[in-house]
């Protein structure tokens, strides 16, 4: 019989290369064939449309971010659970201000240049209560992600909240200044794995077979030998980069390259706050629909069964066991 | 042997009346020269024997049935302004119209089919004096040269009526005179009736079995708008050469024609 | 039976005829959507009617929580501005170098070769560089209007002026006529007309360029919403959105069509 | 003095003139790019010509790491591959609708107004829906492609079969063609031609959505590579890839007006 | 008083030639008919005289200069194909000349010129007969009706040479004898020299001071392309009508235009 086949959509990202070496090295294949299925991995340009086409139903996995987990597919009435929690960003995001040595507080008045309801802009917003400031306080316009590093470039941007790889591009531009980068919300912006949850069920063996894969990636892209090293030279060239620029990109993100401590942070009281945050930022801006009449509209599920929001619309479940078994040796 | 007949015909344009109380009816086998002023609608009422104009009133029949209102192959046509296909040579210009009547689903010829309407177009383009230019395409040809190629492709049907608009104007004397004898050549070996729109009357009068002309009664710039152009006169010819068929005009018919008013625009 | 060539409909089939296709396009439309929604009730890829009306009517009547702007008015006035000076200014600049490159052998040896290759150019590709030069602001998206259609305006009317009868120009010169005269009194009026009919045809680009140039940085605007709202996949205003651009689309090429019509009677008298 | 309309350049002029519009770009771009490398000199924007060559060189004939494949050869071929099938399949509908709808009233009745807002639909903002329909491979593309040009080819074939003098088609008929004949021996010979102009003016747009698709789901192509490239702003390998867009179409360009010129001999002859 | 001189004259398209050899001079004042068959290059001779073509050899001398390379308002034409300007309405067509002589920069007349210029111009078309349709567009006129404006736009201009390609082809008796009258008394009064191309031997003669044929000599198909048509045979026409400024026709002249060979194609 044909081996059933699932598929993952990912884009282009330092958080989620280990994907396109797991592909490419025979890895994925390796633990597809263990556990009898065939996974297919699509790398889709656009990070949003991989999140749409997840959503629509083409796809069965996407990588993307909690927030945007909540707000695409579960606000959509797709039940996904998040199965993977690769890395947080740990200063791939960044805001920046023109000029030599401001601080957050001289965003006030601004116009923010940035993806508008994205991670970015979630970011900003949480930047902005730490430091006692209104969104009120500024204006925001929206650009495309691909053009971060132009549109710095031009004299009318004087903030921008971008991403990898511009971030990193921008860090090196004279007369900048990083007034914030996610290194201060250390595993509130989390890069991950979500699949469809009645998928999941009817085929636990996709989710091993993913997490399994993902961690020996990972396994070898740590290490400095020459297979770590060419394991990262091939993710640095799959991301249109070369090996210096792609190391630099991974020192700002930080992967969970053992399982237990993501399972730990999941199954901490902080991923509580971290679900209570998100739902906040999405109402708040709209983003769950029209339907929705408080903040906790779509349901998450928290690891042991606690849910944050609506009992009665569960859409977003954070479902650690694969990682749990990852961390025990059980895959 | 076809008759033509007109039943009070008017032609209208908006507000302007082109035509207005046109009534004759043609003996099997005519030649009708139609002259008029320039303007005065004998292109259009050619329009309306193809079927490609309705009349605003009355009606036209062809032995006794009415007028089929498109353009069908028993009425061929050469226009005043020369017309012909620019992307087919001369020579398969002549072609199409034998290769359109005898081969429905792929408007082609092949083999033996097609070297016979190769040769009756060829034959057909020599008597218009084309042979030299056979494989040229119509933006090639000068406008006389055009002329004749429409007159070919016409011809080469051998249609029931035929329909010319100033069909010799841009042709020389020799041509033209040329072309007179091949027209009447082939006119009394099928018995068609044809219908020839020209200014030039002693044109009219040598092909012709009969002569109508149209011009406007009332003249005055005032009046022009509102009144058409009718029939002037009407004079039938007597011909030395009697259609070999026998259709020879009889009396009868020749008493209906007679001219009513005899004088000219 | 007459030739189907011959066969016109009259004008109440021809109403029939022409409602037909969106109206089979609609039902498509009503049975997708039922299936999906049959599956997903909260699916938001092809949204009930229901739910489409009430995103228009969101974006049409109540005012925007946070800036308080009527959305879909406010988009709409900003998106047609930058079209109509992106579009205006393509007119009037194709207009001058398409007259001078179909009419003056020198003018076409220098440029004809150029506009060629220029409107190959793929304009969203040199987007970075058309942002660096002109700045994020309106600046740049009309600027990526005008380049990604002018090129196609003027070589579309130095293709027209080439076409007018070689004889008229030799009648004008035997009328006296100098070459500035050959362009006022019989070049330009007869553009005219074809003038319009390039806008015509180069609006389709036009918007797309402006929509391209919108997804990509900006505050307000058609193209803006329309990718802002693809971020959560609210196809409930997406739709109506594309439906509403469309609209102005087919108004705006109804106006251009009635223009036409309106001035250059000359071309529609007559039979030949 | 003779007339400027009557001065034709000799041939070596003609070529100094055509080149000369060139040779100032290059000259722009030189001298800008050295303003900016002057104040800065790992300025991305305006890379010098080393840098661009280097790029060049790079692309084309060093093996990716990634996948060992010569980059510059895989995106033009997978970027070709799709503009063909989508270009090849719109030209083909295209035809088939535009000439019926141009010829047979109760056609036009039936699909003028309708193709005529569909064309003024915006394919770029109906991407997502493409995309979901048909899926993140080939398809979505080749679909994109088509839904965004054979609108345009319908409409303008169909408008130019009008164009066909009236007294051709009452002639043809006074030839005895059915419908069909009419089709296959005066309309479908005269308008093949046409097709190609038709193609050649929406290859630009053809392009546009070439590469819009391929920069929001793909894993290789021109387009890709230059929206994967804008997140670096590595200008030293998008321009080089823009140019050689450019020269992509600009070549296919020549090819269709080389084969409408060697295949349709009759509109090339005589003076009128 | 303009003395044409056509030396040696050549013209070939590709490896097909048209007209070889044509020589002559005419007289002041001359009114030349050109007559040959359909296709031997009685249009392309006018391109020439008009500085819209270049003899492929020889050379035209005007008044002894070398023909100016371009066509100048000196030079009228009316074109065998009815060229008159589609976006002008008659009379804004007859008025266009004299607008472009007045006003270099607009092109375009006011007050009291351009009241004298509409005046000038309705008396013209009046004496074609289109005083009706003043304010009609080209598309909206009948074929002889766009013909007989081209024929007011040239004469309006009063040119030194009139070119006429067949201008009357498509008139009717009538109209066509009352542009005859129009057409001589212009000549007579401003002394022009006309050309023009005709089909009627009766029209060239009536209208002409001097009658040239052209002609190919060699016939034989495939001689066809290689040998041009010449002068067949060139007749200077009696006139009874003495040009009122005096300027007849030399004893001399007339020598040096003796007919050559007097068979017609
Ligand atoms: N489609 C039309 N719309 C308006 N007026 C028209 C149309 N067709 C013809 N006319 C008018 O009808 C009249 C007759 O035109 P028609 O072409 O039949 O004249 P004609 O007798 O053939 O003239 P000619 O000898 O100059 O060719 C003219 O005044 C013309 O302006
Ligand atoms: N641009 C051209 N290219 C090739 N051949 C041409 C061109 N112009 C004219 N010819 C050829 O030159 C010859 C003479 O053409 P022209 O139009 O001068 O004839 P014409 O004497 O005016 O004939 P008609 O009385 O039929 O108008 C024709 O055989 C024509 O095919
Ligand atoms: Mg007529
Ligand atoms: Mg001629």
């Amino acid at each position: 019989a044909a081996d059933k086949t699932f598929k993952l959509a990912w884009s282009i990202y330092t958080g989620y290369m280990p994907w396109a070496y797991a592909e490419k090295s025979g890895i994925l294949k390796k633990w597809a064939d263990k556990y009898g299925i065939k996974i297919e991995l699509v790398q889709i340009n656009d990070y949003v449309e991989s999140i749409n086409q997840y959503t629509a139903g083409q796809f069965d996995a996407v990588a993307d971010t909690t927030i945007d987990t909540l707000t695409i597919p579960s606000a959509g009435g797709v039940d996904s659970s998040l199965i993977i929690l690769g890395d947080y960003t740990n200063g791939n995001d960044a805001i920046f201000l023109k000029g030599k040595g401001k601080t957050l507080a001289d965003i006030k008045g601004e116009k923010v240049y940035l993806v508008q309801y994205s991670v970015s802009h979630y970011m900003l917003w949480l930047a902005m209560k730490q430091a006692g400031l209104k969104e009120s306080d500024i204006t925001t316009a929206n650009i495309a992600d691909a053009d971060f590093v132009a549109a710095f470039g031009t004299p009318e941007v004087k903030a921008l909240v971008a991403w990898n790889p511009a971030t990193s591009q921008i860090r090196n531009m004279p007369d900048v200044s990083e007034v914030f980068d996610s290194s201060k919300l250390p595993g509130q912006i989390q890069d991950i794995v979500v699949a469809n949850t009645a998928t999941l069920k009817a085929h636990p063996e996709f989710g091993k077979a993913l997490t399994g894969a993902w961690y020996e990636a990972l396994g070898v892209m740590q290490k400095n030998d020459k297979e770590g090293i060419d394991a990262r030279t091939f993710m640095a060239a799959a991301s249109g980069t070369n090996l210096a620029d792609f190391d630099g990109q991974v020192k700002t993100t930080g992967f969970y390259y053992d399982p237990a401590k993501a399972v730990e942070l999941l199954k901490s009281p902080t991923m509580g706050e971290i679900a209570s945050d998100v739902q906040e930022f999405s109402f708040g801006h709209g983003l769950l629909g029209q339907k929705a009449k408080d903040k906790g509209f779509v349901g998450i599920e928290l690891p042991g069964g606690k849910v944050v929001g609506d009992k009665a619309n569960v859409k977003l479940r954070i479902d650690p066991t694969y990682m749990q078994l990852a961390a025990d040796g059980k895959l | 042997m076809t008759r033509v007949t007109v039943e009070n015909v008017w032609k209208t344009y908006g507000k302007q009346t082109v035509l207005e109380r046109i009534n004759f009816e043609t003996a099997p086998q005519s030649f009708i020269s139609l002259v008029g002023p320039s303007g005065c609608g004998k292109s259009t009422f050619l329009r309306m024997l193809l079927g490609d104009e309705k009349p605003s009133q009355g009606r036209i029949l062809v032995d006794g049935v009415p007028l089929q209102a498109e353009p069908s192959p028993d009425r061929g046509v050469v226009f005043q302004k020369y017309s012909v296909f620019p992307h087919l040579t001369a020579l398969q210009n002549v072609m199409l119209g034998l290769e359109l009547g005898q081969s429905p689903v792929l408007g082609r010829l092949f083999g033996k089919k097609r070297r016979t309407a190769r040769d009756m177009s060829r034959e057909m383009l020599k008597s218009v004096g084309l042979e030299a230019a056979e494989s040229k395409y119509p933006a090639e040809l000068s406008g006389g040269m055009q002329q004749r190629l429409a007159i070919a492709q016409a011809l080469v049907k051998r249609p029931k009526l035929l329909l010319l608009d100033e069909p010799f104007g841009a042709l020389d004397p020799g041509i033209r005179a040329e072309v007179h004898e091949i027209l009447l050549a082939l006119w009394r070996e099928t018995g068609m009736t044809i219908f020839m729109v020209t200014h030039d009357l002693s044109e009219a009068f040598k092909l012709g079995t009969r002569v109508i002309a149209f011009d406007r009664r009332k003249t005055r710039p005032e009046e022009l708008e509102a009144y058409g152009a009718t029939i002037t006169f009407d004079l039938p010819v007597m011909r030395k050469i009697v259609p070999p068929s026998g259709a020879v005009t009889s009396p009868a018919e020749t008493a209906e024609a007679m001219p009513k008013v005899a004088v000219a625009g | 039976m007459r030739r189907l060539i011959n066969q016109r409909p009259e004008i109440l089939s021809r109403l029939l005829l022409a409602a037909s296709p969106f109206f089979l396009a609609f039902l498509a439309y009503a049975l997708a959507s039922q299936a999906r929604l049959a599956i997903n009730p909260t699916d938001k890829l092809l949204p009930a009617w229901s739910t489409i009306l009430d995103a228009i009517n969101r974006m049409t009547f109540v005012p925007d929580l946070r800036s308080g702007d009527y959305l879909l008015l406010l988009d709409t006035m900003v998106s047609l501005q930058r079209l109509a000076i992106g579009v205006g200014l393509a007119m009037l600049a194709g207009f001058v170098i398409g007259v001078l490159q179909g009419l003056i052998p020198y003018v076409r040896a220098t440029l004809a070769n150029f506009t060629n290759v220029v409107s190959m150019i793929p304009a969203l590709a040199i987007l970075p560089i058309l942002f660096i030069t002109f700045g994020l602001g309106e600046t740049a998206k009309i600027v990526l209007i005008f380049v990604g259609i002018v090129p196609f305006i003027i070589r579309d009317l130095a293709q027209r002026v080439e076409e007018i009868p070689h004889e008229q120009i030799i009648k004008a010169q035997t009328l006296g006529a100098s070459t500035w005269q050959i362009i006022i009194r019989i070049v330009v009026p007869q553009m005219l007309p074809r003038l319009i009919d390039s806008v015509r045809l180069s609006l389709g680009p036009a918007w797309l360029y402006l929509i391209a140039a919108e997804a990509i940085a900006a505050e307000s605007g058609l193209g803006y919403r329309i990718f802002l709202m693809r971020r959560y996949l609210s196809m409930d205003v997406i739709l109506p959105y594309v439906a509403w651009i469309t609209f102005l689309a087919f108004f705006l090429d109804f106006l251009l069509r009635g223009l036409r019509r309106v001035s250059f009677g000359w071309m529609y008298r007559g039979h030949m």
